[in-house]
């Protein structure tokens, strides 16, 4: 870290706590925001500074909410539309990332998005987490013990019914995927 | 003596080649004692016999011109003697470049005078000259690879803003993978943690038992012999080969399958036996159902 | 979708702008943010209110930029002391290892795992080419014709978007090292 500067001079605490949030991947709390300053400004300057930010974005296309997790921004009612037409245009196909975690957690589940990245090799986004829990896919189930208490996710009754399944022991296991392998020499070898 | 060699003249280098708690390594005092652990970190940072090369060519930079091609040769040997010794896992390829080195040096003490009698030998066979254009090309990539590191980099320099929460929530429209695609992401991912770090994920599935099934099942279909490309295509996952590799021989040897080849180096056909289903349940019972 | 209302009529379209940009999961490119209205206002008006809304966050610590994979917010340099007290970074120092072989594929690309060991002089781990997958920073192209076909590897925008720049036209140029260099090493080899 060679940028030691701290723009608590240039840039009034909201400005920060603007930038934090909209980096943030989840709600954050005031303790939370208290430690991204050091020294910490105590929570009296962080929660009026939140307050000025909240007017700032008043009648705006966003706006910050304190909901029971913590201070987020979220999108107002009015650009649904918009956002509609924007969802409509991507995942004409599941990414791969998407398609490993899922079938991590079928396979494996239930799992901590911790245990998913150490199999993946790479940090998952929790966003990733969240479209597939949107589309009613996979849910928690419980918590593992330990620090931070990681949420367990497993797959839902609705993923199976919509791959067409009864039950998790029906994923196919290795030997159907060697057949799909057999049938696709086959089908390079006579055309 | 290797280490202490060793030793003597790593700092006189500005090149860090290793970090200690941060800090460069090679701007270490001389006379510090440097524990083993340390050296081996050091020797270790190394990417390789152009990497090395490099810091030796670097290192004697106040006069190259003072610096014989026998007395490269001998300090990379004491590095690469001082790697055996710490018994750090030594690639095969530091090793080839000694011999290359050695090579090299031979030559040098061959008399000059053959190769001016011959006139104009063939240049492209001067091992020398390959190995120039070689540590250059490495040169260029390392030095591009630190200025692309100085770049301001997504995660570490700045971070890109997270969607924030949709007032009403859109499903995205995420279409249903097929039950195939399903499979096969788990199993890549299962062959994937074979090349990497041992892992507590359950492998059980991908054995010699199920494999076998599969290849004989593939036979079938195929309705005629194939042959071993055909079967084990070379596009397929490492882990996948090994194992259909020791299936095609526990299926030759209960009979399963028939293995011939026309000539030397010719393709090797695989074709199925009469008795394949009861080798197969022979195998099974081996090895215990996979 | 209930809400029909379009609400162009209360916002500016840089308001809906910043709000679909904030609301994405990736970079948007301008026609992709053309398809979010309905009509279609066109190009010239996309791109003229983008400007005004990077123009609008300057100064911030946020800003606006336009990449390799099209426009997106992210934070300015000056805050990622403060993202780091909260936010466990991972994997922010790349391996040397990692960065040679990306520099090869980004300048040699695309290239195969072979000719990417044949110029770093030491065999290439085939993870280290699946971390750099994983990051979505390199993909296959195709494939070499020969023994085994291997894959040809090359970078991707998203490499590019990491880096902040726009097109691999933007990226250093190669040194020049024969020319320095070529001498010495012949010295040093040569007597």
């Amino acid at each position: 870290m060679q940028r030691t500067q701290e723009p608590s001079a240039h840039w009034p605490v909201r400005r920060i706590l603007e930038a934090i949030l909209f980096a943030a991947d989840r709600p954050l709390t005031i303790a939370e925001l208290r430690q991204c300053f050091d020294p910490d400004p105590g929570s009296d300057i962080i929660a009026s500074a939140l307050a000025e930010l909240q007017r700032e974005w008043e009648g705006r296309a966003l706006s910050l909410v304190c909901v029971a997790e913590g201070w987020r921004f979220r999108t107002v009612a009015e650009v649904q539309p918009y956002l509609a037409r924007l969802f409509a245009q991507q995942n004409r196909h599941l990414s791969r990332a998407l398609l490993e975690t899922l079938a991590i957690i079928a396979y494996q589940g239930p799992v901590t998005r911790g245990e998913i990245s150490e199999i993946r090799g790479v940090e998952l986004s929790p966003n990733l987490l969240r479209q597939l829990e949107a589309r009613g896919w996979i849910e928690i189930v419980g918590h593992r013990d330990g620090p931070g208490r990681p949420a367990l996710w497993a797959i839902t009754p609705r993923l199976l019914s919509d791959l067409g399944l009864k039950s998790r022991d029906e994923l196919p296991s290795l030997p159907e995927v060697a057949a799909e392998h057999a049938a696709k020499i086959r089908n390079a070898i006579d055309p | 003596m290797p280490t202490s060699a060793v030793n003597a003249t790593l700092y006189e280098t500005h090149h860090p080649v290793a970090r200690l708690y941060g800090a460069p390594l090679a701007e270490l005092p001389e006379d510090l004692y440097i524990p083993p652990q340390v050296l081996r970190l050091l020797l270790e940072a190394f990417e390789g016999p152009f990497d090395l090369l490099w810091f030796l060519i670097r290192k004697n930079r106040i006069d190259l011109r003072d610096i014989p091609v026998a007395k490269l040769t001998e300090q990379y040997l004491e590095y690469v003697a001082t790697m055996k010794a710490l018994d750090l896992d030594l690639a095969a390829e530091y090793l080839a470049m000694a011999a290359t080195l050695i090579a090299l040096k031979a030559r040098l003490l061959l008399p000059r005078a053959a190769e001016g009698a011959a006139g104009e030998e063939a240049p492209e066979e001067d091992p020398r000259a390959r190995l120039v254009a070689q540590l250059l090309r490495y040169e260029q990539y390392r030095q591009v690879a630190e200025t692309l590191d100085r770049l301001p980099r997504a995660g570490r320099d700045f971070t890109w803003t997270h969607p924030v929460e949709v007032a009403e929530p859109i499903a995205p429209p995420l279409p249903v993978p097929t039950l195939q695609a399903l499979a096969r992401a788990w199993w890549g991912l299962l062959a994937r943690q074979d090349e990497r770090r041992p892992h507590e994920v359950v492998e059980e599935p991908l054995t010699v038992t199920v494999v076998s099934q599969a290849l004989v099942e593939t036979l079938r279909l195929a309705r005629r012999p194939l042959t071993f490309s055909e079967l084990l295509p070379p596009s397929a996952e490492r882990r996948y080969l090994v194992t259909a590799f020791f299936a095609l021989l526990e299926l030759t040897r209960l009979g399963a399958v028939d293995l011939t080849q026309d000539e030397p180096l010719a393709p090797i056909v695989v074709a199925l036996t009469e008795s394949a289903d009861e080798a197969l349940a022979r195998l099974a019972l081996e090895k215990g159902n996979g």
